[in-house]
């Protein structure tokens, strides 16, 4: 992401939001980033788990048009290392979920094809659209 | 266990009278034989249907000595003990006859300073259960005997429904910490057995042959195992019943303030009671203070926070004797009360009041770490 | 009963939450209360001469100060009010700050009524308080010094010069603690050996010091002025008045066990001298490993070798028992074992090491001559990975404080790493550099501009072995990139814990401990010296981890609190002690085993209990073991306690 | 010993050899694994949103079920049925005023209150019925076979549902020593495998599963074993793929640690069923002359 911060009036509505959605005091991290360290799919993320948690800390929404919540697979890593108890995988999801709500879809169930469909498992299916779908 | 039959005659099995007669002899032989000068013991008094509890010096007096029978009559006996051996020790040997919880309370008492085990020989007496005072006398005045009647149940091995709650479920049929015991229980002689090297000195001074009894163990466990589901139960639904403060409030409805609960208990040892002195929040001060600063006050008699208080003061060292329940003239049945959360709180500092001299009483020395690890472990 | 009420607005500490006009109608209307007044500051001058004006022209009998917590003004109050002829226990504080204004800062109202009952509990308090004289008691005036670091050394040093008596005990054989093992010292890379072993030689020179080393304190009573100390010898096994320091039987010894001063990196013997400076320069028995006091026969290579003949295989441990004034209790700290970071691979992989353990691989004085090698194989490492705040700053699994002195020692060892490989290359994960000491800051350029080391700006999530390499996985926040190094040596800055042992040390000398161990300081901010034991005080980093500059000025704070203490003859202490009703008094032991301090005992006479009020720190706890009342505090009697609670508690 | 047990989609489906191989030696050792009788889908993710009810409705359910099946306990095999059960089950009980917003939900008559206990079937095994007496029952040691477990997340992670020591789990190490087997520690072995994320990209999944898997082959490991069927899927299926990929790739069998059990108690080749991997385990159980 390019630009600069415009920090002329933080969007507090929007921290609080995300705050109540995933109950999670975003406020607390200190920005080790041991997050990011720790996720096995940051390499495929546009920005770093500690950024994402730094961009709803500054209640900046673009964070809502990152990649990253929606490529964290829910593995708990970040959560379980955080020195300080936050728990980011939580945060993805609030993050998730208030696009969801506004009926955004991340996968097209029928693009996926009948041959695929049959071969996947329906664990991977079902968690699957829970996670990007707001279909379930 | 280990210990000496009184007597070895087949034909004496079951006999009642015998098993009077034994323990009397034994009394008059400890006597004779100059191991004790004085034993302090119920007694038998034609005149008055409750037993006495008398010092007697001569060994004839034995016969009408009484430590089976089957009632605490008022005060248990730790509480003479302690009287007599508070201030300093006492100067004469002296045998003592304690009931379970009688004993037990005497090692409570011990702990706290309130009794001296110099020169006193201990003897506990195996209790199958005991009655209630009022039943007991109305059983002799209608011309019962209360003795028979529970060695019967005894050997029928079936309890009595008349026992009073307490001893229905009592885990202590067997004195734990006596120098000797009077065993009834999973035997058909009489049976005194050792418990230290105390006892069995004084068992070989009186000439008895001490003797290996491994089958009276497996009785007193067998009869502890039942009363503990039974005990199990009747706690449950108890706490269940008293459950909130409404429902205590209730319980103590009928409460007279007559105290009397604190009196007979055998643990309740302060010269002055902290509810009954000056100190008290509720004096009469305190009333009109309040009247005139609130027009009009409700009745303030602290009832519930007397009994709370007891409870807190006591619950870590009582021996669930229950005799705060045998004493109360309201006929509230306290040991609904202190028998569960006593039970409740020992279990949590990983104590059993009466049970071993050397153990210190939670009250004062636990730490919070203490009660983290019975948590674990209650896991 | 003529009250005073001062209600202090503590700048708008108090008055920025509380209605003040509110507290001071509600307060004036309780009984007894004949005067109530406000200031700003009523600890300032113009609030104290306040206080003392209206005493005299109200003609009170009892002030209630109603300010910030006791423990920081009681004193200036009390000897206000002193100073005018009333009587300093006529004197309490309502405490509206902490209890009142601070905790409820969003809710004036609520707070201001919390406050008004507060205030009136108090007055009711101070009503039946008695007045009292402090007791005098004599003192002994010598110091005893537990723990012989840098800031047990100094502490020793200053009190000796000042012609006191001193008793330095040291549990390890020399004395020198941490510092001594430390390759050299930020930020002016100064070696140990020049700056801190000529102050040992002064110590085991010192006329007025004791130094008794390789011993420990077992038992204290007694109390401020007067404590009575029982201090184990251990057994060394060799007699150290012949012992000459010569070393011929460590040469001897067939036993190699880890070396503790190396932290591990090397061996000594199990008869050792801890590191060739060591003060005293005596041989120590191992009784663990030595195989003669392991099997009772047998070697005695050592005894056949020694020229002295001071091996004696017979001695046993002494306890001594010694009278002092004041404790200084100087333990230190210690490091977290590294095996317990189990992400970062400790305990697992040789190569991962502590930064003590790398102090001594760089100690040019070190088992490695100073050359820079791996534990694994003895190569020279040419990547190095440092990883700070490993364990540190970590609620969640492990300490949640900051160690304070790890970003300075990382850099230090990154430059010393430099200036011996400098074909090699370091990098250091951090998550802030904290540079706060004189000339740390600049010491930190010069390491950025001087050891050419990568900082990256990231806590490490795992380390682990592949390929025949430590693979450290981090994250460079800065440019928003994972990170991967394969290094040949990873530095792990472990947590500064506190000194194992300490916990049991703080229950033998009754002070406290936090929850983390360290010692507790009476008031942070304002008695960090200080115990809540009064004539016992903390130096060093056995009150929380400290660097050298900050640990040597700390422990001559420490002397001079004790030389203060030590001063007179004799002291004045508290009078607010406990007091027994004889003739409620059962005798049941309950406050015997309550009381920490062993204040009380059963008189064997009377069977009631008898209160040393010399010893009695007026905590209270007797009072609340006690059944029937029969203790009680002076100036806390429950009736008092009663009157206040009934206060606090009305709707 | 009948402990109620919830099977979850899976294991009715393409991995029912995950519950039969643990039926059967759930049976060896006396154990009884009663499926609730009328069982919901947990909702395979757990939903991690604080205002998100109605989702726990169903694993409500699936507690009421439990209870009324006479236990208090409720096992899962599946990792994910587990991690979602466990964590809704926390959710409720720390927020009692969500619990009754949960109930308010529900037709039935009685109302979860909250004491239920998830465990997972691995917990059972270590906790209840011990690995010493499993070691009693193996009647063909897993000899010189080369492991290595694989616990992904969902059994170690958040830590409010963890059946071990997170960084340094050993549970599943134990098991395999006690059927004899030989360990094989990889660091990746709580690594994701890329989970539901196969869906959406597949890629994604198959660089991860590469990486859990030569970080096993590298130490010498000549299987994987897993207690999760996604797991299982995405590290079994998904390394066709990379034979084609990357030349010279060695694929290994990846298991269940009940079929392993199952050999190892020397049960019927049948209950494994290994006609089910894609991977074909067959040529290295036939070479540790394990069938």
């Amino acid at each position: 992401m390019k630009g600069s911060l415009i920090l002329k009036k933080v969007n507090s509505e929007f921290i609080r939001k995300i705050v109540e959605v995933s109950g999670v005091n975003v406020f607390a991290c200190y920005q080790c980033g041991r997050c990011s360290a720790s996720c096995p799919l940051v390499e495929e993320m546009d920005i770093l788990p500690n950024q994402m948690v730094r961009l709803v800390q500054l209640g900046n929404e673009e964070v809502l048009n990152t990649a990253t919540p929606w490529i964290c697979a829910t593995c708990f890593s970040c959560t379980a290392r955080c020195p300080l108890g936050i728990d980011i995988a939580k945060l993805a999801e609030a993050l998730r979920s208030i696009s969801l709500r506004k009926n955004i879809d991340k996968v097209k169930i029928n693009q996926i094809s009948f041959g695929e469909l049959m071969k996947l498992p329906q664990i991977a299916l079902v968690s699957n659209f829970r996670k990007n779908t707001s279909v379930s | 266990m280990e210990g000496a039959f009184l007597e070895s005659n087949p034909e004496n099995k079951g006999n009642i009278k015998k098993i009077k007669e034994s323990v009397n002899r034994f009394l008059q032989q400890l006597l004779e034989k100059k191991v004790v000068e004085w034993v302090l013991t119920p007694y038998i008094n034609p005149e008055n249907p409750l037993p006495e509890r008398r010092i007697i010096t001569k060994p004839e007096e034995a016969i009408k000595a009484d430590p089976l029978t089957p009632v605490i009559p008022g005060f248990p006996m730790s509480t003479f003990v302690s009287e007599i051996t508070r201030e300093k020790p006492i100067s004469k040997p002296l045998a003592v006859l304690l009931k379970p919880c009688e004993a037990a309370s005497l090692v409570e008492l011990v702990k706290f300073r309130q009794a001296n085990l110099d020169n006193l020989l201990t003897i506990g007496v195996d209790c199958y259960g005991s009655y209630h005072v009022l039943d007991f006398k109305k059983m002799v005045e209608e011309g019962e005997k209360p003795f028979e009647r529970m060695i019967n149940a005894l050997k029928n091995n079936k309890g009595d429904e008349l026992f009073r709650t307490a001893c229905k479920t009592c885990l202590k049929p067997v004195a734990e910490n006596t120098d000797l015991n009077v065993g009834i229980i999973g035997v058909n002689n009489l049976f005194i057995q050792a418990n230290t090297s105390k006892g069995t000195e004084t068992l070989k001074k009186i000439g008895l042959k001490i003797v290996e009894n491994k089958e009276r163990d497996q009785k007193i466990k067998e009869l502890i195992e039942e009363r503990g589901e039974k005990r199990k139960g009747m706690f449950k639904e108890f706490l269940k019943e008293l459950h909130g403060l409404h429902k205590l409030n209730k319980f103590f409805e009928d409460c007279i303030n007559c105290h009397n609960c604190m009196e007979v208990c055998p643990i309740c040892f302060c010269k002055e009671c902290f509810f009954e002195s000056e100190l008290h929040p509720y004096v009469y001060e305190k009333y009109i203070k309040f009247t005139i600063e609130e027009g009009t006050i409700q009745e303030l008699e602290g009832k519930l926070q007397f009994h709370l208080g007891r409870l807190i003061h006591m619950s870590t060292s009582c021996v669930s004797c229950g005799l705060c329940e045998q004493a109360c003239p309201q006929e509230i049945k306290l040991f609904k009360l202190c028998g569960p959360v006593s039970e409740n709180v020992q279990k949590s500092f990983n104590y059993r009041a009466g049970e071993k001299l050397e153990e210190t009483p939670p009250i004062t020395t636990f730490y919070e770490e203490d009660l983290g690890l019975t948590e674990k472990q209650a896991e | 009963m003529r009250v005073g009420v001062f209600v202090c607005h503590c700048g708008r500490n108090i008055a920025g939450t509380l209605n003040i006009e509110k507290i001071k109608e509600e307060v004036a209307k309780h009984s007894g209360v004949v005067h109530v007044e406000d200031y700003i500051f009523m600890c300032s001058d113009p609030g104290q001469k306040l206080i003392r004006d209206r005493i005299k022209e109200k003609n009170l009998d009892a002030v209630v100060v109603s300010a910030c917590s006791p423990s920081l003004h009681e004193k200036t109050f009390r000897n206000n009010a002193a100073s005018v002829g009333l009587n300093p226990y006529k004197v309490e504080i309502a405490n509206i700050r902490e209890w009142a204004s601070w905790p409820h800062e969003g809710k004036p109202e609520e707070a201001t009524e919390k406050a008004i009952k507060i205030i009136k509990a108090t007055v009711e308090k101070v009503k039946s308080n008695i007045p009292l004289e402090p007791l005098s008691v004599p003192v002994t005036r010598k110091v005893l010094v537990i723990g012989g670091g840098i800031a047990g050394i100094q502490a020793s040093l200053d009190i000796a010069n000042a012609g006191l008596e001193v008793y330095l005990v040291e549990k390890k054989p020399s004395i020198g603690g941490k510092m001594a093992q430390f390759s050299e010292t930020f930020p002016t890379l100064d070696c140990p050996q020049c700056i801190e072993t000529p102050k040992m030689t002064e110590v085991a020179n010192h006329p007025n010091i004791h130094l008794y080393a390789y011993s420990e304190v077992v038992d204290v009573s007694g109390f401020v002025g007067n404590f009575k100390v029982k201090v184990k010898r251990k057994a060394t096994y060799v007699d150290w008045n012949k012992c000459t320091g010569c070393s011929e039987c460590a040469k001897v010894c067939p036993v190699k066990v880890s070396s503790e001063y190396d932290v591990g990196v090397s061996q000594r013997k199990a008869i050792y001298i801890m590191f060739p400076q060591a003060v005293p320069n005596k041989a120590t028995i191992d009784p663990e490993h030595c195989l003669r006091l392991v099997y009772g026969k047998g070697c005695g290579l050592c005894a056949k070798t020694c020229p002295a003949g001071a091996i004696n295989f017979e001695q046993k441990e002494k306890i001594e028992e010694i009278d002092v004034g004041a404790i200084i209790v100087a333990t230190g700290f210690d490091v977290m074992d590294p095996s317990l970071l189990t992400e970062y691979g400790g305990g697992k992989y040789k190569d991962v090491i502590s930064a003590l353990q790398f102090e001594r691989i760089l100690a040019p004085s070190g088992p490695t001559g100073g050359k820079v090698v791996r534990p694994s194989d003895g190569k020279e490492p040419k990547t190095v990975v440092f990883v700070q705040c490993a364990g540190s700053r970590d609620p969640e699994h492990y300490m949640p404080y900051c160690s304070k002195v790890c970003c300075m020692y990382t850099a230090k060892q990154a430059l010393l790493y430099k200036h011996a490989v400098p074909n090699g290359h370091a990098y250091v994960f951090y998550i802030d550099v904290r540079t706060d000491g004189k000339g740390y800051e600049e010491f930190y350029e010069r390491v950025l501009r001087e050891a050419e080391a990568t900082y990256l700006r990231g806590k490490v999530a795992e380390i682990y072995k592949e390929d025949g390499k430590l693979k450290v996985l981090g994250v460079d926040t800065l440019t928003g990139k994972g990170v991967e190094i394969n290094a040949d040596l990873v530095v792990l800055a472990t947590a500064a814990v506190p000194s194992e042992g300490i916990k049991e040390l703080a229950k033998v000398l009754r002070i406290q401990t936090d929850e983390y161990g360290w010692l507790k300081e009476a008031h942070l901010k304002l008695r960090p010296l200080e115990t809540a034991t009064s004539g016992i005080f903390i130096a060093g980093a056995a009150q929380f981890i400290r660097d050298i500059t900050d640990t040597v000025s700390h422990a001559s704070g420490a002397a001079a609190k004790a030389l203060s203490l030590l001063s007179r003859n004799r002291i004045e202490r508290e009078p607010l002690v406990a007091e027994v009703n004889e003739e409620i008094c059962s005798g049941c032991g309950n406050c015997v085993e309550a009381c920490t301090y062993q204040a009380i005992k059963i008189d064997p006479e009377t069977n009631i209990a008898k209160i040393n009020t010399a010893l009695c720190e007026g905590c209270g706890a007797c009072q609340a073991s006690c059944p029937s009342a029969a203790i009680q505090l002076t100036n806390s009697y429950k009736k008092q306690l009663f009157e206040m609670i009934s206060i606090l508690a009305k709707e | 010993m009948r402990v109620p047990y919830f099977p979850g989609c899976s294991l009715k489906d393409f991995a029912d050899n995950f519950e039969k191989s643990a039926f059967a030696s759930a049976s060896v050792l006396g154990v009884e694994l009663v499926e609730l009788p009328e069982w919901y889908c947990c909702g395979v993710v757990a939903p991690l949103e604080e205002d998100e009810l109605i989702r726990k409705v169903a694993p409500a359910r699936n507690f009421l079920r439990t209870k009324e099946l006479g236990g208090n306990k409720l096992v899962t095999l599946c990792s994910m049925c587990y991690n979602t059960l466990k964590l809704t089950n926390l959710y409720m009980k720390k927020n009692p005023d969500k619990l009754e917003r949960i109930n308010s939900f529900m037709d039935e008559e009685e109302n979860y209150d909250g004491t239920v206990e998830v465990i997972h079937f691995l917990e059972l095994l270590r906790d209840i019925v011990g690995f010493e007496k499993m070691r009693e029952k193996v009647k063909k040691p897993l000899k010189g076979l080369k492991v290595a477990p694989y616990y992904g997340c969902l059994l170690l992670r958040p830590k409010e549902v963890a059946i071990d020591s997170l960084e340094k789990p050993t549970v599943m190490e134990d098991l395999l020593k006690s059927l004899g087997a030989e360990i094989v520690n990889s660091p990746l072995k709580k690594t994701c495998c890329g989970s539901y994320q196969v869906i959406n990209n597949k890629e994604v999944a198959s660089k991860l599963v590469y990486k859990i898997i030569t970080a096993v082959t590298k130490r010498g490991g000549e299987a994987v074993v897993t207690s999760c069927p996604l797991c299982h899927y995405n590290l079994d299926s998904l390394q066709k793929d990379l034979s084609d990929k990357y030349p010279g790739y060695k694929e290994v069998p990846v298991f269940y640690f009940t079929q392993l059990m199952a050999l190892a108690f020397g049960l019927e080749e049948e209950v494994l069923g290994l006609e089910k991997h894609e991977v074909n385990p067959l040529n290295l159980l036939k070479s540790k002359g394990l069938i």
